[in-house]
């Protein structure tokens, strides 16, 4: 996967040598370790700032919105799937769009290594498998399965679904995964625990909508949290409203979501935000066979009205 | 002014013995969360093992949501319609542990609260019911640059005592201020000791500050120029205007007020608010002098590192901390950033 | 004081329930009194946010019915 | 609204056609007995103290 570069470089110069496309959004070398920068580049000579790793973690479909210009992308599965999200909602045009599909392994969860290593990382290294990372005089190699960030781990869709270029050979798709061990595990819970278990892993929120303005879904011009007349969501860190505005957010990705993990990257708090939407991820695929992202031409569930559809809980 | 030693018992004993006369505040880490400024339990002591609480201090003083008012709208009763202060609890606070650059934020933050035009009665009366009992970073981190904006790891702008630790366990406090003295003094603490011991830990500790940053052509660049610079939407471009730069940021003082009413009761708090969101400058014509997100980040720039170093000529609104620098999804670098702009010349 | 008895929010749309509401009412059928209705134009106006601003202002219940 | 702790009978969905008056007396009846035997909502209930 590291060897992409090359690739994702040549396809950008020629795009722009060619005027094909106004601008290529790729990563570039971020100021730490361990992180990339969403950055665009529109002249042919700035191609060599664009870099590919194991850190390019940023969903960039989220820089697509509403975007005029004509522009190539870089997309690994997931950001494949969120440009077909845009498509289906008409965020932006497939014209527009030279999509560059880099078949993915899996981003690392650059904080659990720093969690690992226990100390502050001054130099990080990658091969094909391992992450090695040096600072405070020792060096530490991690397996790359390893350190995967938990959605990349259950990851069932990392060849890109739509592309015109590709930066490498499509990889084999994982399918002995669970992807949601961790949904059910709450499930079984009973209505007291459940109410519990998110009184907890709220009670660090912010409410700085990181997890929203990260989201390549959530575009509305005005947010309902930010509506004041009425006033759905109070704006204090008030527990009812912070649980309010969370589980509202997941349902209006439901049927929409990729679980990409954007939100969660985003969280300063690292809150596990991804445990409501892939509750409704998992919902969709149960009830109507649904996953997000995958076939532009299809209308999402939530979207369409089937005779049989099922009727959940209904008198 | 004078050092003091204070052994593992002696600090054991004097925080007990506070306790009957400050509320105290401090680190604490809850299991699975991350260690946090907060008001301590009785018989909890402040956590003065972690390297620096994940937000900032500043929330001691400016807590995030904050009830002003409180009103009723049921028009049988006399003084409905009317705001009612909500009565607030000033008695001393003693704030343990607090780092220098979190110290030193609020002095920055108080030049906007407490000018010679307005005061604000709820920071202000908050700030000085505190006593900062600062703790010296020894070790400072990576994404620490204190040093280059004037403040460093053993810096006493804002505090009233400075903790360095000691070889035994211990701590040696340096008393800085009258009212530092007198929190020393009814916690029992009071064996001086000699004040040359710190000179070469502060130098040791400042010689591992490894990150810098050019700050010194800043007040000599024309804003206009900084503002019309072609710079902005390549530092803008990766930008998500998720806020956690200002949430994060000891030195934010922006806040936002709403009222919020469940049948006829009503209150008016301010919550923090942050410059990067759209809806902060969203006037209510519908027009939005900020409407893309590289003008949300220069301002945010533009406001630490050069409308307040003209304003208060008093270096730049930023203390150092490396919290947003940690902490942004995207890795925008606000070091990067001064350094774009200190070194920035017009075509 | 007497049994308590709940505050139930009712969402109902204008051409079913609604209907059906009024058609209980003109033929005096008798039902529970602890409804509070609030008549939406098409049972697709009903959104995820009005069920919890409902619980936020003190409903002990809410129905949604089409 | 099960998953996050919320009693499944607080919140009911039914399908009543404007002619199905008794089908909505009915269903009135339902719903009433389920939230009042589960007794008064406690969650999502904001306490003015929490926020000062």
């Amino acid at each position: 996967m590291i060897g992409y570069i090359d690739k994702i470089r040549e396809v950008a110069l020629k795009l722009l040598n060619e005027e094909k496309v106004d601008m290529v959004i790729g990563y570039r070398q971020g100021s730490l370790p361990m992180m990339t920068e969403p950055c665009f580049v529109k002249r042919p000579e700035d191609v060599e700032t664009l870099i590919w790793d194991s850190n390019c973690r940023i969903n960039l479909a989220a820089y697509l919105m509403d975007r005029k210009e004509k522009i190539g992308i870089i997309a690994k599965g997931c950001d494949s799937r969120n440009i077909i999200n845009h498509l289906v909602e008409n965020k932006i045009k497939r014209e527009q769009l030279v999509i560059i599909g880099a078949p993915c392994k899996g981003m690392i969860d650059n904080k659990a290594i720093a969690l690992q290593f226990g100390q502050d990382i001054d130099e990080y290294q990658e091969t094909e498998d391992q992450i090695t990372v040096k600072g405070g005089g020792t060096e530490k190699t991690f397996q790359k399965v390893d350190v995967l960030q938990e959605n990349c781990a259950i990851c069932n869709h990392r060849n890109p679904v739509v592309y015109d270029e590709l930066a490498g050979d499509l990889v084999e798709e994982q399918t002995d995964i669970d992807r949601y061990e961790d949904i059910r595990k709450i499930e079984a819970m009973d209505i007291d625990e459940k109410w519990n278990f998110f009184e907890d892993m709220l009670s660090t929120c912010i409410r700085c909508y990181a997890c929203r303005n990260a989201c390549p879904l959530c575009y509305c011009p005005t947010c309902f949290v930010d509506e004041s007349k009425p006033q759905w969501v109070g704006k204090s860190n008030d527990p009812n409203d912070t649980r309010t505005f969370h589980f509202l957010r997941a349902f209006h990705c439901a049927g929409r979501c990729t679980d990409c993990g954007a939100c969660e990257r985003a969280c300063p708090m690292d809150i596990p935000v991804r445990l409501f939407t892939k509750k409704l991820g998992k919902d969709c695929l149960d009830l109507y066979g649904w996953e997000a992202g995958l076939d532009p031409e299809q209308r999402p569930p939530l979207d369409t009205f089937k005779p049989d559809d099922p009727n959940v809980g209904m008198k | 002014m004078k050092v003091i030693q204070i052994d593992t018992n002696q600090w054991t004993e004097g925080l007990a013995k506070l306790e009957g006369s400050y509320r105290m505040f401090g680190p604490a880490e809850t299991e699975g969360k991350y260690p946090e400024f907060k008001e301590l339990e009785k018989g909890d002591v402040p956590n003065l093992n972690v390297s620096n609480t994940h937000l900032s201090a500043k929330s001691v003083v400016y807590p995030q949501s904050e009830v002003m008012f409180e009103y009723t709208l049921d028009e049988a009763k006399e003084d409905h319609h009317q705001l009612r202060e909500i009565e607030k609890d000033y008695s001393p606070r003693a704030v343990f542990g607090i780092r220098p650059c979190d110290a030193a934020a609020n002095l920055i933050i108080q030049r906007n609260f407490d000018s010679k035009e307005y005061r604000d009665p709820y920071w202000v009366d908050a700030f000085e019911s505190c006593v900062f009992i600062g703790h010296a970073c020894e070790n400072p981190g990576a994404t620490c640059f204190c040093t280059s904006v004037g403040f460093g790891p053993f810096n006493e702008d804002g505090l009233d005592l400075l903790l360095v630790e000691s070889d035994n366990g211990g701590f040696l406090a340096k008393v800085i201020t009258d009212k530092g003295a007198v929190l020393a003094k009814s916690a029992g603490w009071e064996t001086e000791t000699d004040a040359a011991a710190l000179e070469p830990l502060k130098e040791a500790a400042e010689a591992k500050i490894r990150s810098k940053v050019n700050t010194d052509q800043l007040a000599k660049q024309d804003a206009k120029d900084l503002f019309d610079a072609p710079i902005w939407e390549d530092i803008g471009f990766a930008c998500l205007n998720c806020g956690t730069c200002t949430y994060s940021c000891p030195t934010c003082w922006c806040f936002d007020i709403q009222d919020e009413v469940k049948d006829k009761s009503g209150i008016r708090m301010r919550n923090w608010d942050s410059c990067m969101y759209p809806l902060f400058t969203l006037e209510g014509s519908g027009h939005n002098p900020r409407p893309e997100k590289h003008h949300r980040i220069r301002q945010r720039f533009m406001h630490k590192l050069k409308y307040y170093v003209d304003k208060y000529q008093a270096g730049v609104q930023c203390v150092g901390c490396g919290r947003c620098v940690r902490l942004c999804p995207v890795n925008i670098d606000i070091r990067t950033v001064c350094e774009k702009m200190n070194s920035y010349k017009p075509a | 004081m007497s049994e308590w008895e709940p505050k139930i929010l009712a969402f109902l749309c204008n051409w079913c329930s609604y209907g059906a509401a009024d058609l209980a009412g003109v033929s005096r059928m008798q039902y529970p009194p602890n409804l509070r209705v609030i008549r939406i134009p098409c049972s697709g106006r009903m959104s995820p946010k009005f069920v919890l601003s409902a619980f936020m202002n003190g409903a002990d219940g809410v129905w949604v019915s089409g | 609204m099960e998953y996050m702790g919320i009693d499944r009978d607080r919140l009911h969905f039914s399908w009543v056609s404007s002619a199905e008056a008794s089908k909505f007396i009915t269903v009135v009846k339902e719903v009433t007995a389920s939230v009042k035997a589960l007794g008064p909502a406690t969650k999502f209930v904001k306490d003015r103290r929490q926020v000062s």
